[in-house]
């Protein structure tokens, strides 16, 4: 603890991604009282408004129907984190599990897993995302399974990796020399090795999983209108460069701020756990 | 008389891409109840081949292990994994960092299901002032432990699933030479106390003068001598115990003149 | 006469850590002199590798050290040297043997070129054919049998005890004065290490190379050193000549420390104390050690 | 055999099962997909005849291995099948929008290496200082936002407040260059028309910049990581014991070894540019497979969505296997061990 403090404190990069987030988290959670606009989050018009640059009471300016860009961003949060978390929810224990069998076990079983791995790393992830979305309808739910299925692989291969090389440590051959069952080995004495990895990773991720969702949404394989998406904002205003800037620099901004954050408090969790990278 | 452990023409082949290396060769010895059978060697040697076929990490590929007079199978069964453990040479990857000391001592009691299960805590306090440490430790990360500390709670696992041989590997080559001489007695004592077998693995001759009974000395895969402590130092048999022996950095003029004498009969051999 | 190859006075070092600051040498003093094979012996954590890595001037440049005290390198004072010329001296005048040497050599580039590069600090304009029959005439003279093979060579390719004899090579390239020894050959085999020692010893003594040797191996120290400094949790507890160490140790630790070492003609483990307060009992110097030539 | 040669036959190998791999999920997600691939292609207009015809020409009434068997057949003679969406070869099609998108991302690669890895190197040497934070800054900025932001905030200031870079397309719309290769920064210098290499080249430097800024960071971030590892290994400190420059550590004893990991996340990087590709293309209207891309994902052209994948998977696979024979290159170990792992 005191060791974390002293990381945080040196490092004033490290303090701001904690404050980002913060700020972030905080902003989608509480878009019900802080959003000047919160009716603006679905498919209202407000024509007398339209296409406003930033002015009070609209701090990012209006959209082209009139709804406060700023009320829609802090919504897209909300929905951006949901989706960031269902995904590692899915995909991280997918990926870790997969990751240490093939590690540990070895042999064939390493072999067939790891292929079918590679067979997901090697599809450009956007790509595979875009395919799937096409191909199925472009819903949230949708969406997060598209991303879902992109993501675990990550983990598999890190995992893998990890695996590998704990597997030299001489706890693994302790607890085999003793007679410990490879469900124990694997998960009781390799995988909490492998969690300060893991969470740094998880970190680094939910500002990726924003990322790679708002590409989809920018692409018009996305969460579809009215739902405020940050990717279809941007994709919305770009039509409207360079006069009615704000439409797309807000959106991309809120993207650049919460993915930014979550890369700074992913490194300073690697400072502090000690994370080889 | 069989010992308690029988290697019979024992040979190990190792397949690295299309290379074919014999990390042990067609060899023969026994483990006689209670004694410390010291197995002595350099790097490729094949003495850790030797622990780790001991230990059932992979079976032999010629010849046969044998406990009590039953040839050990490719695949253990939980008893014979309980009545052979290992203390490692380097206690800080052998204890898992991310567990606390207690729960690395726990493992052997609940894998064995050695005692009952509310009284578990108490036989880890119990083995803890075994080894000389206090009961609180076992609340404890490795990482807070001294290099000495953690070798006793590796030794302290090594006793809780009550077994009949300990291997040792190299357990006081990472120690610095103080602790060394703490945990070399704490290890003569247990033996003596428990009535253990030790196969001590170690390439550090001054070592096994002073805590092995016998001593079997390999070089490249192969047994090259095999006799009592008293009698390889006296009068070794084999030209590469002789240059082992006389390796060994001495601190007293009492070793240089034994170091001479060995010496003497090479260079009048050459 | 002239001033004693190195001296060391009143040697402070501590780290800032996130814990608070560690002091690591409590004020050390010791001196080497010309053509003179000095060790520090201590167990891990004593500050004896730290103390050669301030006379190389590789703490210095760490923020998180502070370092107090002078260090003399042939009479001159490094702290007063400009870091150019602190920096000029490390590889040529003086230089270091390190634990492993498999590690130390560089996993990507051939023995060859790291020997052009080492050559280099002292020649700059040495040809790169000049540099390879220097350096194949320096690793006959550590007795590799194959020069030319060794030195088209990657260090993975040859046995520790090979890349040993490289690196003693190497160190002596350009002639030092001083040569530092961090627990040379404790990674290699014992029968590689003696070998390797007994072949340094040769080296040094024929180029007259003063040695700083540093070990946790008494029996190595006897067989290499003219004079012994023990060093306990950053203090020098005695100092002696080799002669007069082994055969007289004076303070309770270095006693604890020799009669811990299990002896080939056996007798036993002994009951010791490896935490004690005598260790912390004040120096002890052996006559006919006292002062560095030179010094009034 | 050769260990370098060998490595190649297996990474050959390896790579055509993951090929195969890929095949046969994007066929199985195309095929598994609720609703009628021939009626979606047809519209909703066609006559039930119509709709059959089509069944029967795409083997839709078979079984699923089976219509995997004849899409390998064809595949083995180079044929991908009609697109649906614009009545062509999907191999013609991809042959005409491919070279663009090629272009992009090689451009984008090379700023990638040539920008990410002396920064990282910077970094690296620097640790610490203010140019550290600087780079990582940077870096970080880098990878935080997606390509068609920094794509939007480049042409927002490059292009419409200081208009130094054109807005859209690969090359001014006055030259006329007989395409050859396909890159017309190439062909433009075939052609002997500096004016119109000009002209192309000016055009790319934008797009490829913003596909290479998360590249950039993660080359640089990966690669001060790994040397501040090599700063720790004893072989650097052997060096400094030699008194050799600090600049010269950097550059030639730590450098080295410390790209050897990197490269294999370099050669990943570069799957994530394939994927980025479609973004920025769609900001700046660059005529590459990205328009093309979301045409027949959005219209469910089955047969163009599955050769589009599988052509961008294979250009990954490959940049991989170059990737890994540069890696044997640079590590001796690799090149001289026994074992090709």
């Amino acid at each position: 603890m005191k060791r974390a403090a002293y990381i945080l404190v040196r490092n004033p990069l490290s303090l701001t991604g904690v404050i980002l987030i913060a700020l972030v988290v905080f902003g989608a959670l509480f878009a019900d009282l802080i959003a000047p606009f919160p009716e603006h989050r679905g498919a209202v018009v407000d024509f007398a408004n339209f296409n406003k640059p930033p002015e009070w009471p609209y701090l990012f300016g209006t959209d082209l129907v009139g709804r406060d860009l700023f009320s829609r961003i802090l919504y897209a949060y909300r929905i951006s984190l949901l989706l960031g978390v269902v995904v590692l929810a899915i995909a991280v224990p997918i990926g870790v599990t997969i990751g240490l069998v093939a590690g540990y076990v070895g042999g064939w079983v390493e072999y067939v897993l790891m292929r079918i791995t590679d067979v997901f790393l090697s599809i450009p992830p956007l790509v595979l995302a875009m395919s799937m979305m096409g191909l199925l309808e472009p819903t949230l739910t949708n969406g997060m399974l598209a991303v879902t299925a992109m993501w675990w692989p990550w983990y598999t291969r890190l995992v893998y990796n990890l695996t590998r090389s704990e597997k030299e440590e001489g706890y693994v051959l302790a607890a085999e020399v003793i007679g410990a069952s490879r469900a124990h080995t694997i998960f009781r004495e390799i995988l909490p090795n492998c969690v300060p990895s893991i969470v740094t990773k998880m970190t680094l991720d939910l500002g990726f999983v924003i990322l790679i969702a708002s590409s989809l949404s920018f692409l018009g394989l996305g969460v579809q209108p009215p739902t405020p998406d940050l990717g279809s904002m941007v994709a919305d205003g770009a039509k409207y460069l360079p006069d009615s800037w704000w439409l797309t620099v807000f959106p991309g901004l809120a993207i650049l701020v919460a993915v930014f954050g979550f890369n700074l408090l992913g490194d300073a969790l690697r400072d502090i756990l000690g994370v080889d990278q | 008389m069989t010992g308690l452990l029988s290697l019979r023409n024992v040979s190990k082949v190792f397949t690295l891409g299309q290379r074919e290396i014999r990390a042990v060769d067609d060899v023969s010895f026994d483990v006689v109840e209670g004694e410390c059978l010291a197995i002595v060697g350099e790097s490729g040697s094949g003495k850790s081949t030797i622990a780790n076929m001991i230990l059932g990490i992979y079976p032999p590929s010629m010849g046969t292990i044998a406990w009590r007079g039953d040839v050990l199978p490719a695949r253990r069964e939980l008893r014979h994994r309980r009545a052979i453990q290992l203390v490692q040479q380097n206690p800080l990857s052998s204890l898992n960092p991310r567990r606390s000391v207690g729960a690395s001592l726990r493992l052997p009691l609940d894998v064995h299901g050695i005692g009952d299960r509310s009284h578990r805590a108490d036989r880890v306090a119990r083995l803890l002032e075994e080894v000389g440490l206090p009961a609180d430790f076992m609340n404890r990360s490795p990482a807070a432990l001294s290099g000495g500390q953690r070798q006793r709670v590796a030794i302290a696992r090594a006793l809780a699933s009550e077994s009949d041989l300990v291997v040792l590997d190299e357990p006081t080559s990472a120690l610095d030479v103080l602790v060394q001489a703490r945990v070399l007695k704490l290890l003569a004592d247990l033996r003596d106390k428990r009535g253990l077998t030790y196969v001590f693995i170690t390439h550090d001759l001054s070592v096994v003068r002073n805590i092995a009974d016998r001593v079997a000395v390999f070089e490249k895969g192969c047994l090259r001598e095999l006799g009592t402590t008293e009698a390889i130092f006296a009068n070794p048999q084999h030209a590469y115990t002789r240059r082992l022996i006389a390796a060994v950095p001495v601190v007293a003029d009492a070793e240089v003149a034994l170091r001479n004498r060995l010496m003497e009969n090479d260079d009048a051999a050459a | 006469m002239s001033a004693p190859t190195l001296r060391i006075a009143d040697l402070g070092l501590g780290f800032r850590t996130w814990a608070g600051p560690v002091e690591v040498l409590h004020g050390i003093s010791l001196h080497i002199n010309k053509g003179e094979r000095v060790a520090l012996v201590g167990e891990s954590g004593s500050g004896k590798s730290v103390t050669a890595r301030i006379v190389l001037g590789l703490l210095q440049e760490l923020k998180s050290a502070r370092i107090s005290g002078t260090v003399e390198f042939e009479g001159r004072d490094l702290d007063r040297l400009s870091a150019r010329e602190r920096h000029a001296l490390r590889g040529t005048r003086m230089s270091m043997i390190f634990q492993d040497p498999t590690s130390s050599l560089n996993p990507v580039y051939r023995i060859a070129p790291q020997f052009h590069e080492v050559l280099k600090r002292a020649e700059p304009a040495i040809s790169e054919a000049a540099a390879r029959a220097r350096a194949a005439a320096l690793l006959s003279a550590v007795a590799i049998p194959e020069p030319e093979r060794a030195l088209d060579s990657y260090s993975f390719q040859l046995s520790g005890g090979m890349n040993q004899r490289v690196m003693i090579a190497m160190a002596l390239a350009n002639e030092p004065a001083l040569l530092i020894a961090d627990e040379p050959g404790t990674a290699l085999d014992v029968t590689v290490q003696a070998q390797t020692l007994a072949l340094m010893r040769d080296m040094v003594e024929e180029h007259h190379t003063s040695v700083l040797f540093i070990s946790h191996n008494l029996g190595v120290v006897r067989e290499f050193a003219d004079r012994v400094y023990v060093i306990y949790k950053g203090r020098i507890v005695e100092h002696a000549t080799a002669e007069g160490l082994f055969a007289d140790p004076r303070h309770p630790y270095t006693r604890a420390l020799l009669s811990a070492v299990p002896r080939i003609t056996g007798g036993g483990i002994p009951e010791i104390e490896d935490v004690s307060e005598d260790y912390f009992q004040p120096l002890v110097v052996h006559e006919g050690c006292g002062e560095p030539e030179g010094a009034a | 055999m050769p260990p370098v040669v060998r490595l190649l036959a297996k990474r050959l190998g390896t790579s055509l099962i993951v090929l195969v791999g890929v095949s046969m999920l994007i066929f199985t997600i195309a095929r598994v997909i609720p609703g009628d691939p021939a009626r979606i292609a047809l519209g909703p207009n066609a006559t039930p005849e119509q709709v059959e015809t089509l069944r029967e020409r795409l083997h839709l009434d078979e079984a699923l291995p089976v219509q995997y068997g004849y899409f390998l057949r064809d595949l083995s003679r180079g044929d991908l099948g009609i697109s649906l969406y614009t009545n062509r070869p999907v191999t013609a099609d991809i042959a005409q929008f491919l070279p663009a998108t090629l272009e992009l991302i090689l451009v984008a690669g090379l700023m990638m290496i040539l920008i990410g890895l002396p920064l990282g190197v910077i970094a690296a040497r620097y640790r610490g200082s203010w140019a550290d934070h600087a780079v990582r800054i940077f870096t970080l900025l880098g990878v935080s936002a997606p390509s068609f932001v920094w794509a939007v905030i480049l042409m927002l200031i490059f292009a419409f407040y200081l208009p130094l870079f054109p807005i859209a397309g690969r090359i001014a719309d006055s030259y006329a260059i007989a395409s050859v290769t396909g890159f017309l920064t190439i062909d433009t210098l075939i052609a002997g028309n500096l004016a119109a290499f000009g002209s192309a080249a000016w055009h790319i430097v934008l797009p490829a910049f913003a596909l290479s800024l998360s590249g950039i960071g993660q080359a640089a971030r990966l690669t001060r990581s790994n040397m501040v590892e090599t700063y720790d290994k004893p072989f650097i400190e052997m060096a400094r014991s030699y008194g050799f420059p600090e600049r010269r550590i950097a550059r030639r004893f730590a450098f080295r070894p410390s790209l050897i990991p990197s490269l294999t996340i370099i050669g990943l990087d570069f799957a994530a540019m394939l994927g980025n590709a479609f973004l920025v293309e769609a900001v700046f209207a660059w005529p590459g497979l990205s328009r093309y891309g979301v045409a027949v994902i959005l219209r469910k052209d089955l047969n163009a969505i599955v050769g589009t994948v599988l052509i961008i998977s294979a250009m990954f696979l490959l940049v991989n296997i170059i990737v890994d024979l540069l890696i044997a290159f640079i590590n001796p170990r690799i090149r001289y061990s026994q074992r090709a792992s």
